[in-house]
Formats: C-alpha cells, structure tokens, sequence
C-alpha cells in the first residue's frame, strides 16, 4: 500500500500520476473466512479494519450487494456529535467521538473531521429545561456541552435569526464544540483501503441471499449472489436492510425502514461556520468543503425501500431553513436525494449478539448512525472476535424489548404539556 | 472582440435596446436577449472561472446546461441572487451582473495559480494530504480548505420578495414546449381533457427557436393553444421533479426577467398532479474531449446555432467546427449561410455521407475529415487551434476565434428517471434512452431518443499525438473533471460509476452533469475494459435545475409559516402586558408583569393572591374530547389505568392514560355529565395525539363498542378561578347551581348558566385551594373574563399564568406529564399507583407494567427535595449524585424535574425523579453544579397543606 | 405526495390527509396478562418490515377520520389495494 | 342579573375584497357532530334525512364519514341529546368559524392551498381536508362559493392565508 502524504502526492504527480495502485483490490469471494460482515458501509467495513488490526483476525470479507458506502454512509449529512442524555448514549457516542480523533492518520486518508461545532437550539422553556438536562448530564459524564445565550448562539452562527418575533424564537442553544462533520465517502473508502491492506476482503456486488445455520443452529455461512461462502462468525451491519437479512437466519427483528431525505444547496462562499440543528422547527443545517449547505429533511411516514422520497417534506424543511435562516431564502437547492433508514422502537441501536449462534448485528440507527461509525465499527469488531459486548454496547441489546428496558432518547426529550 | 450582432434576423426586438452592466462595465443589448447572447453581441467571450483551477471561462451552451457562465445578479438589499446562468438571464434596463470566483478581477485570478499546480491537485488529492502534522489540521489546513469553497457569494441580508404556491390538477401534463411537446397539446387541445404545458424558457418553442424554417409554424400553433380554452401554458416555469403517482413540482419565475420586481410573488411554486405526463424534454448536445476544450470560445455547436438563429449572434468571425456528428456540419451550413466565416470544419470521422461533403464545397467551406482538434491556443479567448490526423500525423494549425464541438445527444430523461422509468441503452446514440415507465407517462421527441440530427460517431475523446496523460481534456467543466481524473480514479480502484462521480466529482456541479454525464460514463467504460451498461449510470435527483428556497417553502413564510394558536382570552391577556410562552401549537400567559415587576416578583405576587384571596388563570388550552355513547364507561375503563364504571353523574376523577408499553403519556381531570356522556380533559400538548390513541383503540380493537369521541378543546373557553374567595366571586354570577360545599363538592361538576350563557362548571382544583373551572362556550370566553375580573375587583382578584400556576402546583406535589415524566416514567415511578385500578383485569399498558425491568428494584422515582440553603432554587434538569466526590464520569442517580421558589413556603422547592427515591427519604444528596455542589435532602413530594383541608375552604 | 384511495370515501387523496398508521392485522391480545414477556414485546415490537408487499394502516385523518388498511409495495410505493378495517386479509 | 355577555370572534368582521374573490366571516349558526352506527336512529331521533354518501349534504347534515355528520344550522338550535340511544350529538357550535370564499376566481385561492381537485368538486359537497397543514371542512355552496369550517384557534392564520393567496393571483 502506497502511504499517502504530501509527498507521495509530488512524486507520483511527476509520473502523471501513473503509478497510483488501487486503494483495494476488487475481491472475489473464497470458499470461507474467519469473519464475514454484510454490509459495506462506514460501519461494515470499519468493523472488518477493528478485527484484523485490533483482535487479529485478518481472514475477513465485506460483501456488499452494490458498491461500497453507496447506502447511509454515502447519503447522510455526516453530523457527529455526542452530547446524548442518557449514560449508555453518551457512552456509545463519546467512544465513537475519541476514535474520529485521529482517525485520518490512523487509517492514513484524510476523513475531514472537522470540529466546527454541532450547536442544538431551543425555542421553548420545554426545549430550555430539556437541553440543561442534557448539558447537565453530559458535564457529568465527561461530555463537552455547553449553554449559550440566543446572543452567543448568533455569535457563533451569525446567519442565525435570533428575532423575538418568529414564530420558533430562539431562547438559547447547547453547543458542543468537538462536534462536527466529516466527508462520508472518505471515512468508507479510508476504512476500505486500510482493512484490505490487512487481507479483508473486499467483495462488492455480491449480495446476500441467504444465512446458512447448522444442526445446532448456529451460522455456518452466507449463501450469496455468487455462491455460499462459509464462516462461523458472521456480522450483519446492513442499516436500512438489517431486517431482511435477519429474516433470512430466522430472526424477526423489531425495525422498520423508513425514507429519509437530504438535500443541499449551490456551493457559495463559506458562509455557515458550524452543524446547527432544530428539532422543534425540524431543521439541520451545515456548509460543505464544497461550500453546498447540506440540510438533512425529515423521514416520510410510511416504511418503504424506494429511496424516493415525498416534495412536501422538502417544502417543509425549506420552510423551517428559511424561518431560522432568512437570509437564504434565496439560495437554491441543487440535488435532494433518499436513504433508507432502520429505526428501533427506542429509537436507539441494536449492537450485538443474537438469537443465532455465530450471528452478530449493529443495526436499528435510524437517522443518527454515522456519527457513531468508529465506535460502532469497534464495537461490533469486539463483541465478534470476543463473542461477547462490550461494556458499552452490552445495554443494546435485543433483550431490552422484553425486559422493558429501552434506551429511547427521543421519548426524554419528551412531549411539551 | 469575437461574437458580434448580425444585422439581419433573430427573434431579439431591435426596437427595444436594453442597457446593462457586467463587472461593472455597461452594455447594450436587445428585448429577447439574456445576459449571454447579449454580451456575447458585445464580443465578451470571458464568462467565468472554473471551480478548483480557476481557468477562464466562456459559454459552453445556450440553455440550462450550461456550466461555466455562472453569474451573481444584485437588484438591491437583499436581492442578491449568486450561480445564475448567463444563459438563462432574461435581459432588463439596469441589470447589473456580476462574475464569480475570482480575485481580484475575472481577467486577472490569482485563484488561477491553482491551474499551474494542477498536476497536484489530481482528483481525490484532499484524502492523501493535509494529515501531517495533525495539529495543522484543525488550525490551517482546514480552514484553507473551506476557504477555497464555493462559487458565488451567500445573500447576506434577508430576501425581501415572496413567494407563492399552489397545487393543480389536470388530466395531461405536457413537459417541454418544443416541437414535440406543442405537437402533443394541439393534439389534447380538441379533446376534453385539462392540459397544462410548461416550459422552462421565456418564450416557448424550444428547438423550433434555433430553426427560422419552423417558426411561422410556431407562431400558428402557440396561436392555437391560445385559443384552447382546455390548454394552460406555463413559460418560464421549470418542472423540477416528478413524484409519486403522477405528482410533478415545477417552479415559475414571475420577476426575475422584469426591470419592474412590482408587488407579486418572484417565484411560483407548482404542485401539479397529473392523470398522464408527457415528456418533451429534447436532448443536449455534448461536448468532446480534447486538450483545450474549455478555452473560452469552445462551445456546442447547437449553442452556437441557438445564437445565431435566435439571437442574431455570430459566436465568432471565423469559426472552427470539430464534429463526429453530422449535426455539427449542418451547424456549420448554418452559420455560413448567415455570413459568418467557416474556417474548417474538422471530423474526426473518416468519412461522411457525399452530401454533406458537396453542400460544404458549395458553401466553400474546408474540410479536414479523420481529423482531430489536439491543441486549442488562448487563455481568455480562441486565437487558433492546432488539428491533426487521426493517427498523429499532418498537424497544422488552424485560425479561428471560435470552436464549436458536435460529439452527439444526451436525452434529457430526468425526470423519466425521477419517476422511476427504466433506461436502455443505445448503441447508435451512445445514450440511455427511456425504456420501461413506472407511472402513466411517455417521452416523446429527442428525449425519447428520437431525432433528425443525422448520424454520427460517439467518442470517448479524440485522438491525440499528445501524452493523455498530461492534457488538460475536460468532462466536468464547473468542477474541473478532466479525463485524466477519470483515469486516475479507475486505476485507485473506482469502478463504479457512482465511485467515480463521488471521486472525482464529475456531474456534481450545479449543472447536475448535463453535458458530463455521458463523456465520463464512456471515458470510464474505456478505462474499466467494461461495457458502459456494466459501468451503470448515476441517478437522476430532483431538481431538474437548482430551485430557490424560498419557492418550496410556497407560503409557509413569515405569520404563514406555522399557526400560532391564541385562546379566546388571548386578547385580553396582550393587552395586559403578559409575557408569553410557547406551548406545542399554542401560545399561553406565563405570567402578568406589574411596573417594575421581573418574572419572579410577578410569579410571587400571583401565588400569594392565589394562596389568600383568588386568582383566575385561562386553561382553555387543555384539550377536551367529548365521550359519548352506551358504551362510554367502558371504553374509558378500556384506556384509562384507573376504574371508570361506577364514577356518579357530576362528579370528576383523575385520568392516567399510558402507552402500550407502559409509559405515561397523558393525564386529565374528566368529568361525567350523564351515564352516556363523559367530558374529558387532556394536556394541552396532548390533545391531538390522545384523540388519536383512543379513535385507533375504539375503531380497530373494539369497533363493536357504541361510543364516539368528538374534539370539543376549541368549544369551550376555560377560566380557572383559585383560591379561597372563588366562590365569592362566582356566586352572584351563576345562575341554576347551587355552589355550596354540600351540593356542590370537590370533584364535582355542574350544568346551568353564567351571565346567561350555558356553563358546565367543574369544582376542580390544579393548585391545592377551592378552586372551580368555567366552561363557557368560546366565543363569550373572553366577556367572562372581563366580568369576573370585574366582579372579582373587590376580592382582589388576580391573573395568573402558567408559571405561578407551576409553582402552586408543584407545592402540591402535582405531576405535569411531559415536564416531571418524559416517556419512560410509569405509574409508579410517577408515585401514582394509587390512580392504577388493581382490581381490573385490563387497561391499555398494563401488560407492560410486569416486564422485568419495570417491576426491577431502582427504577427512579418521583420524589420532593429540599435544599439545605433554603434560598437556594436548583436548575431543572441538573443531575442528583450520591457522592459528590467521585471522578467523573459520575454515577448519576436522577435529575430535577421542576424547581421553585415557593412563595407560600418561603423557601425552593424541587421534585425529581431519584433511583429508589421513596426508599431515601430524609436522605441528603448532591447536586454538583460547575463549581459547586449543593447538597439536598429528599423529601415527600406534597410540600404544602398536607392534609387537603382547603380544598374545602 | 402519494395518492391514496380511501375505501371510505371512495376516492383517491392527497397523502397529506393521511396518517400512516403501521403494519396492520396485529390485534391486541384478547388478554394480555395471559402471554409471555417474550410474547409481548412481539405483539409490542416485531414488525415485518418487508421488501415488497407490506400490509398497513392508514387513518383518513383529514378526511372521513376512518383507519384502512392497505396493500402497498415497498419497494415502489404503489398500493396494490386498500380496504375497511375489519375486512380480511388481502 | 348584569348585561349579558358579548361575542368576540377570532377573525374581524370586515370581509376582503380582492380581484375576482371575497373573504367574509359568515355569522354565529349552531354546529353538532352526529354521530351513530346507524342513520336511521339519528334521523328517527332528530326528524330528519341523513345522506348516506360520504360528502353529501342534506337538510344542512354534511356526511363527513360512514358514521359521521356535521349538521349546521340557524343559532339557537338546540337538539336533544338523546340519552340511552347508541348514537352520539355533540354540540360543537363555537369550535370553528366559517369563512365564506366567492368569486370567479373562488376556486384558484382555495387551490393555491387546498390539494382537492376542486374542478371536480361538485355542489353541495363537503368534506374534512386540509389547508397547507391545518385540518378544515370545506363546503361547496355555490358554483363561485365554498365555506371553510376551520377551528377558532387556527382561522386567523386561515384568513391571513386565503388573504395572500387571493393578493397574489394574476
């Protein structure tokens, strides 16, 4: 593997360039692996990086059924912060957070993590005592997350409106500032390229048709588009898809798949400094390398797998944009698009081990999964390689549905009265 | 000075010149004209700057896919509108435009040092540098990233204009007004059918514009649709995206093209659901891929002819036409039949059909045919192009100060694809044409892949005796893709299209890769060894060209953006000086400020008139539904944890309504008026969601109960009278109730009137005094108000709103669902197992309050707690620690749900929800705020009379 | 905006006045003490969440107020059919 | 006994003209919600015919849904409330106001902001639908009027809203 840098850079341009190899070989599948992941995005091949360079096992295939980071990874809006309520949240966050850290050199490709900020605004006394909640929380957790004033938000984000008058007004913000965004291509094909240095293989268009168990019913494989390929551990980290693979290794899943959009506008100027996000006017805005605004829009109400989703959500959320933006009711939306997003009943991830023998998932993110990359990558490497959670994901389990004991960070930030 | 106006013919009106600026110097151009044939008629060739080179830039195209003439348009304080097409500019007297992403000036880019370090900046460059060293990241390279982004400048002041919208109806669609789509509406215009044509330009007829031979035909038929009372014509208006089931966005410009903005809307937004769709869209020509291929001056060949025809612009005095399609020598005729000088034309076919050859010896015109253009010369404008043999020989130079490029037809199936039709490909046209539709729609014209254009030769890129490895050959003009990129990104291992775009960003400009999509898709065939169908096509994603914000957002602008709900007493309360708060939908009184008053002056005062005298408080917000029927007892019992069946005629019981899963989600007082009819309340916010619930239970689970729900919150206006003297206060006013103690109890409700209007008055009390509520229909909600604060004068009554009325109530250990629950709370967390019917077999939610984890020992649970410092009010929402000593992260064991200052007790108050909080009570725990704790003992949660005695004051 | 027709109305609608209800045909226990933790969560949780044929409620909530259920294609959003609450399984 | 109590309304009385429409308020009338399994016990109960054809209006009951009636009629109607009977009668008179739209151009307003095909919506037709986000009842009364039953709360933003559309039209 060619190890990028500057310098590389010089040299290989004084060649034009010719000499550049692959960043991963196209695999074909073979026979069996130690481990195989379903799924090749930011999480799925991230957890193939985690069990070759961490745990050692190195004889590892990512299939895919199209072409790597084409799902959620390629299509979310690359938000990452951290500041969650409860502790197993902001536990399962904050691992994520310190891996973005570090990550580009780690993997040797630049990810863009940029610490610019993710900063929540609150319209309401509810959204206030609900923020301060979180604050509070997280500053007892080791999380940064801090009160700012309607004033202090507008310093930080001066498009802000912070006018007394609008229909959400702005009362104040929780910023936290190692929050921010990263360029999602970069963290899937940086994963690619460092795991396949280490022998994953990487195996695209090649989808799954089916989970092969035993006698025993544990996993013994993955029937495939391109033959069976056997393993005794096998990782499905497939998002928006989760479910149907569960099913096909008798599992039924408590998930539904719903239509998420985004869209983004013209590149101009560097003109948005930080992610803001509004949940009570449902608006989530940040500014591109590129200089487009990435807005990530709501979720269509009904399940579906089409990836198409509905103009009156992109009305809406343009609407909330240019209520707490008014100054770019004149920007242009240039590309709106739909990924396809796995939510739990808690709204919170499924990461672990199931019913199955062998069988290992890390799915159920909804609309918040990138963010969580890293750690979700290394956490579902770890409970693998060790067939067993980590302490930080053994509360995600799929048991908590019986037991009734959910994770729902949506449900504390509750309902106004 | 190359483009010149011709003397003769256009569309443009010549009667009409029209004075504008460019980079601040001033032009003149004609009605008819935008800002690019007009500037063009000035000999400007210079239009912009590439996005990451910075190169110079001129015209590639004539229409909405055009990607290098990107133009800032100012028309005053925020008015400034950045990425316009110069294409698509309508031309107006005092337009002032503006180039983009440059410095210091469009001629003079110091940006453009960037193009001289091109051969580091290869596609992908960002993901192997800027690493080292890791602290430079954040502080410099980061930053100098994002400051190179971006085209044009943000609008910084506020957009003044508005915006409309509508939805529309019809039973034909038709997208596209060129010859195709008008041929389509002449044929509906007979027929009884509502037809909607729209086009994207000013002025429809698309290619019939570019043909002088089409336009007596055009002008007939735009007569005829005229007439058509069933045909409405869209101009100006652009179809941006096709959705379910017919469902087409498209946007209409109204001002942008007018010197006068006047009072209307800029910008339209059309919803448009349509029985069938017809797709007219036309096909663009492309480019070819050579080095030098962007110098300003290289254009379209159909571009070219769409100025001459329709603009009466030469693009050049002597034009160069590289062709591998017949379409470009037809081109070529064009021009030279218009006077304007043919320098050659050069096709990089060998050979061509005789005709074209005998019509090019007739109009005298050179030919260079197995040739290729290798070598374009000029920086800021064509001065002469240097051409060879296919096979590298015979290089001669060629002057010219134009270049127009014929490399074949895209059709547009955009929107075919938005509506998820299937693609074929076309092995003549080297194109996806529209196969399999998915909705009632079919494409007819060029976008169906239909065309006379002749035939022609589909070419990745020309040949060149030069190094391919070192050229310059654009795909993506705006991002500055060139073939090379492509290359690179194959050998780096991205091998599918959709790796490729994301890699090297080929068709992620603003023209959506309109004149890219295909020479990129092709260069990346060639370079896999892989046929393009098996190298795949990226989708198609609305917009069809970028719309503005504001257009989608329609109305939903300003007051319309979302309702803001007021109760009938809301009047009065403004008018009163009350501070407001948001509460879901509705705004509610928080408190009533005096002169000089702050929020907790106020609030004291409120409490203490409440405690001593009366106060009045509007709860009209409280969501009512009205149930009603036979079976109302039982569908009741059915929801609600508590029992229902034997509760009397007028008297009221708390209701606890949970989830399926356990969790509280509402509560309210409910009355009931007779055996068949129940008055309930709900939370303000929970009004909607609750009538939801019940209307899902009773229709799906027990549609064989006779019971009905109806909404009755906006019916009924509500005012709250608390304290010991309310009954003074109601008593004269109210007429059929009799409203002493023993026939008229706590938890009581009554019918009969007040102030002659029809009331039902519930003796109920939210504060822990004597305490009623007034309904009285809405409409006399407010005149009530007024005469019991009148009446109420000499008892001192006093408004309250909702803070005061959170105080009183946490004094009183009272719950406000959402506020100390939040959705993961059950009855008994709450300490409200008492309101949980133990006797009754089922109730929604009771199934899941003996799940493990709910029946577990620890759950948090609702206590009081008292600061040791009395004066000391903790936060809402701060955390409760055991031990305020350990390291961080600390175990946290509850958090504050509401804290005060309670007046009456003259000391904070707090409850919260605490881990195993009833087993600690007396317990002193910490609440570690930044930089200090303050420790706190845990109390019950009823802070203020006990014992209920005046209730019955 | 989806088209929807209501088997009430009788007519097809705006998607807008609807609200999406979730799967459909899964009847609350006649008596939920009787089952399992195990049992519940399912009637609670497991949905089906298919690619393809997805059986599902809607209410007509800005229409007649009825609850439907639905036969729609998840993979292109197109109802196959839609019909009363009560009637049979399509 | 004082003077008795006045009516405030959440919208001003004065109408709006504007090109081809006007907007106006329509004076106080009584509003039930009829509700029963079946019509016929209503109709036995109250003396009149219910349409059974959901949209339908007869003798001033508009059939929201299969088992649902709006009845609006002169104020100071008053119905029995039929204790005992398996139906419902819920008076909802002061819920909503009523704005009456007319005019030519009538039907573009409410279009601008109402997703029913009004081309096809006949005479006498009424149903539940929504304007923009707020849930209304639209009522088709004349070829060039339509009644827009709207709850009290929301009709300010209604009016403001069917005002700019009207001020907007070409």
């Amino acid at each position: 593997m060619t190890r990028f840098s500057a310098f590389s850079l010089f040299a290989k341009a004084l060649g034009g360039h010719q000499s550049w190899p692959e960043q991963w070989p196209d695999a074909s599948p073979k026979p069996g692996y130690d481990a195989i992941i379903v799924g090749a995005g930011g999480h799925g091949l991230g957890a193939a990086y985690y069990l070759a360079k961490k745990y050692g096992i190195t004889n590892v295939a990512v299939i895919e059924k199209g072409w790597l980071g084409g799902g959620n990874t390629g299509r979310n809006t690359t938000i990452i912060r951290s500041n969650y309520l409860y502790d197993e949240s902001a536990h399962l966050y904050d691992h994520a957070l310190k891996l973005w850290d570090g990550l580009s050199q780690e993997l040797n490709y630049n990810t863009m993590y940029s610490k610019r900020g993710v900063m929540m605004l609150a319209h309401n006394v509810h959204d206030v005592q609900s923020f301060k909640r979180h604050i509070h929380a997280n500053r007892l957790n080791g999380v940064d997350n801090e009160w700012l004033t309607a004033e202090q938000a507008k310093e930080y984000c001066p498009p802000l409106s912070i006018s007394p008058d609008a229909r959400h007004p702005v009362l104040g913000a929780a910023l936290q500032r190692r929050g921010g965004t990263a360029r999602h291509d970069s963290v899937a094909w940086g994963y690619a390229r460092a795991a396949a240095a280490l022998g994953v293989d990487i195996i695209q268009n090649c989808a799954a048709t089916g989970i092969r168990r035993g006698a025993n019913g544990a996993v013994e494989g993955v029937e495939t588009e391109r033959g069976f390929i056997a393993s005794k551990r096998v990782g499905v980290s497939a998002a928006g898809h989760s479910s149907v693979i569960m099913q096909m290794a008798g599992l039924d899943f408590p998930l539904e798949s719903y239509p998420l959009q985004a869209l983004v506008s013209e590149p101009v100027k560097p003109v948005f400094p930080c992610v803001v996000m509004s949940n009570t006017v449902h608006a989530y805005m940040s500014q591109s390398d590129k200089g487009e605004l990435v807005i990530g829009a709501g979720t269509d109400q009904y399940v579906s797998y089409s990836q198409r989703g509905a103009l009156h959500i992109v009305e809406h959320t343009l609407a909330a944009i240019c209520e707490i933006f008014p100054i770019f009711r004149r920007m242009r939306m240039l590309r709106s698009w739909g990924g396809i997003v796995d939510v739990t009943p808690d709204r919170s991830p499924i990461l672990g081990k199931t019913p199955v023998p062998g069988l290992y998932v890390n799915c159920g993110w909804g609309t918040g999964g990138f963010k969580a990359t890293p750690g979700a990558a290394d956490l579902l490497a770890y409970t693998m390689a060790k067939d067993e959670p980590h302490p930080i994901n053994a509360p995600y389990n799929l048991d908590r549905f019986r037991t009734g004991r959910l994770i729902d960070e949506a449900a504390a930030a509750a309902v106004a009265h | 000075m190359s483009g010149f106006r011709l003397d003769r013919g256009g569309r443009v009106d010549r009667t009409r010149p029209i004075g504008f600026s460019f980079d601040g110097a001033t032009y003149r151009g004609f009605a008819g004209d935008t800002l690019a044939s007009a500037l063009l008629a000035n000999g400007v060739m210079l239009f912009g700057r590439s996005f990451k080179y910075h190169r110079p830039r001129g015209l590639l195209g004539a229409g909405s896919e055009e990607p290098n003439a990107l133009i800032s348009v100012s028309r005053g304080p925020g008015r400034h509108t950045p990425n316009q097409r110069a294409t698509a500019i309508e031309i107006y007297e005092g337009l002032t435009a503006t180039s983009q992403n440059r410095w210091p000036s469009l001629k003079t880019d110091l940006g453009a040092i960037n193009d001289r370090l091109g051969m580091f900046l290869p596609a992908g460059f960002y993901n192997k540098t800027f690493m080292w060293p890791r602290s430079f990241w954040d502080k410099l390279y980061e930053p100098l990233i994002r400051r190179a982004a971006g085209l044009g400048e943000a609008p910084s002041e506020e957009d003044p204009d508005h915006y409309g919208a509508t939805y529309a109806h019809c039973d034909l669609l038709i997208v596209g007004a060129g010859p195709a789509g008008i041929d389509a509406a002449l044929e509906a215009s007979g027929t009884a059918k509502r037809v909607i044509l729209i086009d994207e330009q000013d002025e429809p007829g698309g290619g019939a514009l570019d043909d002088p031979a089409l336009w007596s035909w055009l002008s007939e038929s735009l007569k005829d649709l005229a007439a058509a009372p069933n045909v409405t014509m869209l101009s100006r208006t652009t179809a941006f995206g096709y959705y379910h089931d017919n469902f087409i966005g498209a946007v209409e410009r109204l001002t942008d093209h007018s010197a006068e903005i006047g009072s209307g809307p800029r910008e339209k937004l059309w919803r448009i659901r349509a029985a069938e769709v017809i797709l007219a869209q036309g096909a663009i020509e492309r480019p070819l891929v050579f080095a030098g291929n962007d110098v300003p001056g290289v254009m379209l060949a159909s571009a070219a002819r769409t100025y001459l025809h329709r603009y009466a612009v030469a693009v050049g005095r002597s034009v160069a036409v590289m062709a591998a399609q017949d379409s470009g020598w037809r081109d070529a005729f064009a021009h030279a039949r218009a006077g304007v000088n043919i320098a050659a034309i050069v096709e990089v076919r060998e050979t061509v059909t005789p005709a074209l050859l005998d019509e090019a010896q007739a109009l005298g015109i050179a030919v260079q045919l197995g040739h290729s253009v290798i070598e374009v010369h000029g920086r800021h404008a064509v001065k002469d192009v240097t051409t060879a043999r296919n096979d590298g020989t015979a290089v001669n130079r060629l002057t010219c100060d134009a270049l127009l490029m014929a490399g074949g037809w895209t059709p547009s199936v955009h929107l075919w694809s938005h509506s998820k039709g299937t693609l074929a490909w076309d092995e003549a046209l080297g194109a996806y044409v529209p196969d399999r539709a998915n909705e009632n729609v079919r494409c007819v014209g060029a976008c169906s892949g239909t065309w006379n254009f002749g035939s022609g030769m589909v070419i990745d890129r020309l040949p060149t005796p030069r190094n391919q490895a070192k050229i310059k050959a654009f795909v993506d003009f705006q991002n500055d893709v060139t073939a090379k990129d492509i290359d690179l990104a194959v050998r780096e291992g991205f091998k599918s299209i959709e790796h490729i775009k994301r890699y090297t960003t080929t068709g992620m400009a603003t023209d959506q890769g309109k004149t890219s999509n295909l020479n990129g898709l092709q260069i990346a065939s060639k370079a896999l060894g892989r046929h393009a169908t098996e190298v795949g096509l990226t989708t198609f994603r609305p917009p069809y060209t970028p719309q503005t914000f504001g257009a989608l957002a329609g109305h939903a602008q300003g007051a319309l953006f979302q309702p803001i709900r007021k109760t009938p007493i809301d009047g009065w309360a403004e008018e009163n000086g009350a501070v407001f708060e948001l509460v879901a939908q509705w705004r509610r009184a928080r408190y009533f400020p005096q002169a000089g008053e702050d929020m907790h002056a106020a609030v004291n005062r409120e409490c203490r008139a409440v405690r001593s005298a009366v106060g009045i408080f509007d709860a009209s917000t409280l969501g009512k539904i009205e149930v009603v029927g036979p079976d109302a007892a039982e569908f009741l019992n059915r929801m609600y944890t508590n029992p229902w069946k034997a509760l009397e005629p007028g008297r009221c019981r708390y209701g606890l309504l949970l989830r399926e899963d356990g969790f509280i989600t509402d509560d309210g007082v409910s009355a009931r008026l007779a055996r068949d009819r129940f008055h309930l309340t709900t939370t303000t916010g929970g009004a909607a969601r609750v009538l939801n619930m019940m209307e899902d239970y009773l229709q799906t689970e027990w549609p064989e109960l006779d019971v009905w729900l109806t909404s009755t919150t906006e019916q009924w206006a509500v005012i709250a009278l608390q304290g010991p003297l309310a009954r003074q206060v109601l008593e004269p006013l109210v007429e059929g109730i009799d409203l002493s103690p023993e026939a008229f109890p706590h938890m009581a409700i009554r019918e009969g009137t007040i102030c002659g209007v029809p009331t039902r008055l519930f003796r109920v009390s939210f504060t822990g005094e004597l305490g009623f509520e007034i309904n009285v229909p809405a409409a006399y909600g407010r005149a009530l108000w007024e005469r019991l604060m009148d009446v109420g004068a000499a008892f001192g009554i006093t408004p309250y709103g909702t803070e005061a009325m959170h105080v009183l109530r946490a004094e009183k250990g009272f719950v406000i669902v959402g506020q100390d629950t939040d959705g993961t709370v059950t009855p008994d967390d709450a300490g409200l197992d008492w309101a949980v019917g133990k006797k009754k077999s089922d109730f929604v939610g009771k199934r899941s309050l003996s799940r493990p984890d709910i029946v577990a020992e620890g759950r948090k649970q609702l206590v009081g707690l008292l600061t040791d410092d009395p004066a000391v009010v903790l936060e809402e929402g701060a955390q409760i620690v055991a031990d305020p000593d350990q390291p961080i992260p600390m175990t946290m064991i509850g958090h504050v749900t509401s804290a005060y200052w309670s007046e009456a007790l003259g000391r904070s108050i707090a409850l919260a929800l605490v881990a195993g909080g009833r087993q600690r009570m007396g317990e002193v725990l910490y609440v570690p705020m930044p930089g200090t704790v303050i420790s706190t003992k845990v109390s019950g949660t009823v802070f203020y009379d006990p014992e209920g005695a005046r209730l019955n004051g | 905006m989806l088209l929807i027709h209501c088997p009430y109305c009788d007519e097809q609608r705006a998607e807008i006045e609807f609200a999406y209800a979730g799967e459909a045909h899964i009847a609350r226990p006649p008596d939920p003490s009787a089952l399992s933790d195990e049992d519940w969560s399912r009637y609670l949780f497991i949905r089906s969440n298919p690619r393809g044929r997805h059986h599902e409620r809607w209410r007509h909530i800005h229409g007649c107020g009825r609850f439907f259920n639905a036969v729609r294609d998840t993979v292109t959003d197109t109802f196959e059919a839609t019909y009363k609450a009560g009637e049979p399984r399509r | 006994m004082a003077d008795a109590l006045l009516r405030t309304d959440p919208v001003s009385g004065r109408a709006f003209a504007g090109d081809g429409v006007k907007i106006s308020l329509a004076p106080p009338m009584a509003r039930y919600s009829l509700r029963a399994r079946q019509p016929e016990v209503l109709e036995r109960l109250l003396g009149l015919k219910l349409s059974r054809q959901i949209g339908a209006t007869l003798n001033g009951a508009a059939c929201l849904g299969p088992d649902e009636w709006l009845l609006r009629a002169p104020a100071g109607t008053s119905l029995t409330t039929a204790a005992g009977l398996p139906v419902a009668i819920t008076e909802v008179s002061e819920r909503s106001v009523c704005l009456i739209v007319e005019g030519v151009r009538a039907a573009e307003v409410l279009a601008a902001v109402c997703p029913l095909d009004l081309d096809r919506y006949a005479l006498g037709r009424a149903t539940r639908t929504v304007f923009e986000t707020v849930e209304i009842v639209l009522l088709r009364t004349g070829e060039e009027r339509f009644e827009v039953e709207v709850w009290r709360s929301f009709a300010p933003w209604l009016n403001t809203s069917l005002q700019t559309a009207a001020g907007q039209l070409r």
